[in-house]
């Protein structure tokens, strides 16, 4: 057994490997969680799952000899009042790995945008050293804050230490995320927080959203998942459109506004306007003489390119707001779907309220009609939109679609008797 | 003798109070310019000069990280942002960390302190403005870290990846942005389905139904339900199912439902991968990824086969494309047919789409906020 | 007394011998230039003027016709061809008829007896070396003439389109191709699916059951199999069949099985109107056509709305499409937005698909030649 | 009742209507037909469906006014030896029009490429004048002659006419087309009779389809209809990709033909090269100096367009043959298709023959496999391509495909035990 700093390590030849080479390693931060939670324990610090990491390291050995997980489907595990954001994991091999036989994930609900003060994240770090393996994910697919395995025991002091994490140092407590059929964590990019391109608060709705709808958020009552996602404009870098059923992204319907002398002087700077620009523009909406530069706003689609490629020159429009698009989501069941639109524009002081009156309408229809394991966007496709549009209020838009339909099989319900 | 109780094990729970806000965890400099941001320009890979209206200015300086941080080092991380940060950082949405300066002095300093403590490479930003863009993190899932219906892993093979196009990475070398996810089965918890470049676990085996195992742990009417298929059918005298084999595409939807039914098989479980997704509405619309192959065996610790044909397929995009095309955009002008002949590629009859929920009708769909008005 | 017998009634019968080979309907020049052509060019609307490798000329004159003919104008279009045209003459897939001359000066006389005997307008031609482009004839269905399950006429609302778009037939004032087409109901015998504008006959009613009907004509299986949205399903006490109205769209599908349960409706029947199909695989892919208008009224015997509603669409794209531009690539450069702005035409949710039973494959499957080797 | 040369017409003020107007009418051919075929019978002509125009102007006057038609289902009519070919037709209004209560549709099977003489033309006016309504359609939808309206009981002795067309004095027979369950009748366009751009001969190809499968054309015994289409070039005139099953569209693989002195010649004459051809190119694969214009043939995707603009300039390359798609049909049951590829290119002189080979093999796994009015393309939807590439013999090919697929839901079947 290798030993390092005194701790004694298991024997990993496969995860060595990935001990090498320029990038990052997770193996190196599994062993130094084996070996630092050892020390502190040794140091006196209270450590309620000693030798998880080494646990970990061990089956992941394993994994990697035979080409096989050893992780075992999740009972039901909770916290006190909440039916959700706790993964349920057990370890297949309880015999030869007792230290994470339990190896449960409790998800965090992250701050809008993912910014931390450092007191925030150390006070998590220390209660996670007690309470927990000392692994995280910094973060999970969703975007909580992954806290990687626990026993059942420990999950609900864990909670109770985030819920009063002030003890800790932080400067508020922090709560668990979502999980199963409800609603999961939503999340925003970094928004007006740091970014000029943000047509809406993006951290402001994610919040609201989130405190709104805590309910929904920490109990599971729905036919499947649903998920929230706030980008700031169409440049989407949180994936909103992928991987959220209701997508808002931040875009603009009057013109761009343009600083013709900072064009000018990208231009001087070695920018070629005409090729990096005007030939980029998708829809041919954009001119320039070498002196100024016109964008046909009749014709321009918002796609961002242009702005992206001369920040100080360019800005998305005044009459500000967002798309709403509807259905995002991955594979199972009925294949993979980026969202689509639902409502083509929203301006921004009207855009919370709105999308909660959206969200509420939705909800209630989809719990209503939705079968087991049904996401709203596969509702969609099962009932029509047209059907689909009478629940959220909206008329049909030729933005909702690429191109109108190919066939003349159209529902004239409204004519039977 | 009965130990003493933790004040966590005593304590009144408290529920539904809901996240920090925001404003809380937000720098002083960004707080104070918050909505107002004028520009940013990128200094060099890694790091973005935000510059408000009020002519204040942050340095926004970026690392990658392994996603899975022990608390130690994420505490080496506070360590960094409370001397050069004021006590504040930032982690994307793909698993890299920011800390915020106002002293572009400190920027070297930071990133020779952040190396040698963490390891971390400073980078993964691009520079629209030049046409010159950097490789960012790649957003991937547990694999065998953590989850229970995984075809393969996910950090040992990202790990792998990134080893191998780590100057991507640091430096600003490729033509347009590119984003690499990875998902360990076809549930896709990762972004994989709108990449530019993503790698999926697959199964290639039917599940091998293990009828006592069904009967003690499975329901089964949710169990045939689950499969997207129509594969399962319930067997009721025998309290079991019953699987058509022709129909089970292996997706393991059941093992979900169902611990009774294992997907797992060592030799032929391995990784699918798909090219030419992208969300963004610039230029080119929103695309979901595209198979270009179909199975490359599981192969620890390093993958050497999944490695070499991300990397291949990186390398031929970067080549071939013009300033600002993606995948999906190169592919678009180059043709299919070239694309299969550029990376040397085999297309086969795998690739030909036969999967029939997904219904027509989406196509029309409008998936893009690209209106005009 | 009886009849005596015609030798028609008396003969042997004679199966399988086939169609007359081509050989012995071409005319001489076309014959001895058979795959020999040079080039072509167009001589003035209407006519085209094809040079063989051998330097041998044929002048091809092209003339409208109703495709409705009684024999008499045939045997009047025979006469003309016998005499200018060596006793030779050709239809073309759109109806239009043929002669061929060698000798150029006597096109005029042949387009004014033309005109004078039987009423055919020369045109139906475009000259692609200059961008100047003919409307060509209406392919379309038999509707009230002879047809059983037709949602409105053809021949006569193909008569008032022509009637309107007259001169856009007989000249060279269009910037593209334009192929229209009518079918009398959905079941789409004419080439509705994929033309520039479409008309197409929609009934909007559900079938009325006539049960009695129903059990002495109707063979209920293939009655209830021929739903395409599965809203019918036998009644098997009563013999019948049960219709869900919710499921139904009217497609006519189950008459043409079943007389038992006509669907015609006089005041809700009418035309949809689609756009944009093509299939050239010049510059722009083979594309389905779209529908732009969900119904518009039956409105014998000229039915103004639609007449007025395809003028609208061909003259708005003929004002604002560049040359070569057809329909489908005109509104993929300027949007769907503003096809229905320019055009008047109100998008409403009846124009977003939901038709469940194409599959969503179909959407990858490449529908034209044009590759890259 | 109005009288023209001295014969009585209906009262058909609605039809009327359409004899109005330069475009010609077909209200007026078959107000000819009555009154000719009239004359005729005065004349002392053997008119064996005296009245069968006049009886068509009635029932149409009466469907103009009521919007409906006044035709009923079809019972099974035929000729001897044949299951299709002839549609039964019926008027509802026996009593009111008796002369039009049999109106049955004779389909004839035209000549490839509908070139005629007029001595066949005038056998059949001849024939039909006998036997039926006079009225025809040059030509149907499929591309049949169309002889529009007779009785049950002068369907063979037409049938016989046509058969024995020479004397009527017709150069050759005609026989019956396509109907119900069968092979339609193939059809082809005009290819290398009077086209420079026809890459292999259709008319010859269509003609030996049609003699090769004149069981399959004459005896319905498939699941629905089956149509073959003849295009010589990848403009496909005749529109075979939307309107057949299996549709050959010619085209070529090697290098597109330049005669650079015609470039000029066009040039000089006034056409815009530039403007005209290299910005219509769609993937940008042509330049044009204004001396010599250039072609990147492997960007070239031979969709036609710098052909067609300068023929004399242009040619196809030389090694020409065609491509296969498979499935085109209009809407029922599944939905409109336009047929896709199949085969991506077989060379001229192996085209007939492959075809055969291509035809039988799916004829035979079709009636084997196919549903009760399932087209063949809704078939390979159905049962997925991986299985019909291997019906019809047939390696994947990526120009078979826009695109891959976008899910990694494949089957191996071949792993399973």
């Amino acid at each position: 057994m290798p030993v390092v700093d005194g701790v004694e390590l298991p024997e990993t030849p496969l995860l060595d490997e990935l001990e090498k080479g320029p990038w990052p390693s997770f193996v190196k931060e599994i062993k130094r969680a084996a070996i630092e939670q050892e020390k502190a324990m040794k140091a006196g610090k209270k450590i309620k799952l000693p030798g998880a990491a080494k646990g970990l390291l061990k089956v992941l050995e394993l994994s990697y000899k035979e080409k096989r997980t050893h992780w075992k489907h999740g009972g039901i595990v909770a916290v006190y009042g909440y039916g959700g954001g706790v993964i349920g994991r057990y370890c297949d091999l309880e015999d030869k790995v007792p230290e994470v036989w339990h190896f449960h994930t409790m998800r965090i609900n992250m701050p809008a945008g993912w910014f931390y003060s450092t007191k925030a994240l150390r006070a998590i770090c220390d209660a996670w050293e007690k309470w927990g393996s000392g692994l995280t994910n910094f973060h999970g697919s969703t975007g909580d804050i992954i806290l990687l395995g626990t026993r059942t025991e420990h999950l609900q002091p864990m909670a109770n230490a985030l819920a009063y994490l002030e003890k800790y140092g932080s400067p508020a407590p922090f709560d668990i995320g979502g999980s199963g059929s409800d609603l999961r964590t939503p999340s925003a990019c970094m928004g007006p927080a740091l970014c000029e391109f943000a047509c809406y608060d993006t951290l402001e709705a994610c919040y609201q959203f989130t405190m709104r709808y805590q309910d929904e958020l920490h109990r599971p009552m729905w036919p499947y998942k649903f998920k929230i996602k706030c980008a700031g404009c169409p440049n989407d870098c949180v994936a909103a459109k992928a991987r959220s059923d209701f997508a808002i992204i931040g875009t603009w319907k009057d013109e761009i506004q343009i600083d013709q002398e900072a064009v000018r002087e990208y231009a001087k700077a070695g920018v070629d306007i005409e090729k990096q620009v005007v030939k980029k523009c998708p829809t041919g909406a954009i001119s320039w003489d070498g002196n100024e530069l016109k964008i046909d706003n009749k014709n321009c689609i918002r796609c961002m390119h242009c702005i992206n490629v001369l920040p100080k020159a360019l800005k998305p429009g005044k009459e500000r707001g967002a798309t709403i698009l509807i259905g995002g989501k991955a594979p199972f069941l009925d294949g993979a779907i980026i969202g689509w639109v639902a409502v083509p524009f929203i301006p921004a002081d009207e855009l919370i309220d709105k999308c909660c009156e959206l969200l509420e309408a939705i909800w209630d229809w989809w719990d209503e009609n939705g079968k087991f394991r049904e996401r709203v966007g596969e509702l969609i496709w099962r009932v029509g939109m047209q059907e689909f549009l009478k629940v959220i209020g909206q008329k049909a838009d030729v933005r909702m679609v690429y191109a109108p339909r190919n066939n003349p099989f159209i529902f004239w319900r409204e004519l039977q008797e | 003798m009965a130990e003493e109780k933790e004040w966590e094990e005593t304590v009144e729970p408290k529920t539904d109070f809901g996240p920090p806000h925001y404003s809380i965890m937000l720098h002083p400099v960004i707080k104070n310019n918050y909505g107002k941001w004028k520009y940013h320009e990128v200094v060099r890979p890694g790091v973005i000069k935000r510059v408000a209206e009020s002519g204040d200015v942050i340095y926004v300086v970026r690392f990658g990280s392994p996603r899975l941080l022990s608390i130690y080092t994420v505490r080496d991380l506070c360590d960094i942002a409370d001397k050069y940060s004021d006590g504040y950082l930032r982690f994307t949405s793909r698993h890299n960390v920011e800390f915020f300066l106002t002293d572009p002095d400190k920027i070297e300093d930071l990133i020779k302190e952040v190396q040698e403590k963490v390891g971390f490479p400073c980078g993964g930003t691009w520079d629209a403005t030049k046409g010159e863009y950097g490789l960012t993190n790649i957003v991937h899932t547990q694999g065998w870290v953590h989850c229970h219906t995984p075809a393969t892993d996910a950090s040992g093979i990202v790990k792998a990846v990134m080893d191998e196009l780590y100057e991507y990475f640091t430096d600003h070398k490729l033509p347009a942005l590119c984003r690499i996810s990875l998902a360990c089965c076809a549930n896709m918890c990762g972004a994989v389905h709108a990449s530019d470049i993503s790698m999926v676990g697959v199964h290639r085996k039917v599940p091998k139904i293990d009828d006592d195992a069904v009967r003690r742990t499975c329901e089964i009417p949710s169990t045939v339900a689950a499969c997207p298929t129509g594969a399962l059918k319930p067997d009721m005298k025998r309290k079991t199912v019953i699987l058509d084999k022709d129909k089970c595409m292996y997706c393991g939807n059941c093992y979900t439902m169902c611990p009774g039914m294992p997907i797992f098989d060592p030799e032929n479980d391995g990784v699918a991968i798909l090219v030419g997704g992208k969300l963004s509405d610039a230029r080119y619309p929103p695309q979901l990824s595209k198979v270009v192959v179909p199975w490359l065996p599981n192969n620890p610790p390093r993958w050497p086969e999944v490695v070499q044909t991300v990397k291949k397929i990186l390398e031929t995009w970067a080549a071939h494309a013009e300033k600002y095309e993606r995948v999906a955009e190169w592919i678009h002008r180059i043709g299919w047919e070239r694309f299969f002949e550029l990376t040397g590629l085999e297309f086969t009859e795998k690739l030909i789409e036969d999967y029939h929920r997904t219904p027509y009708l989406y196509t029309t769909f409008r998936t893009s906020a690209a209106f005009r008005w």
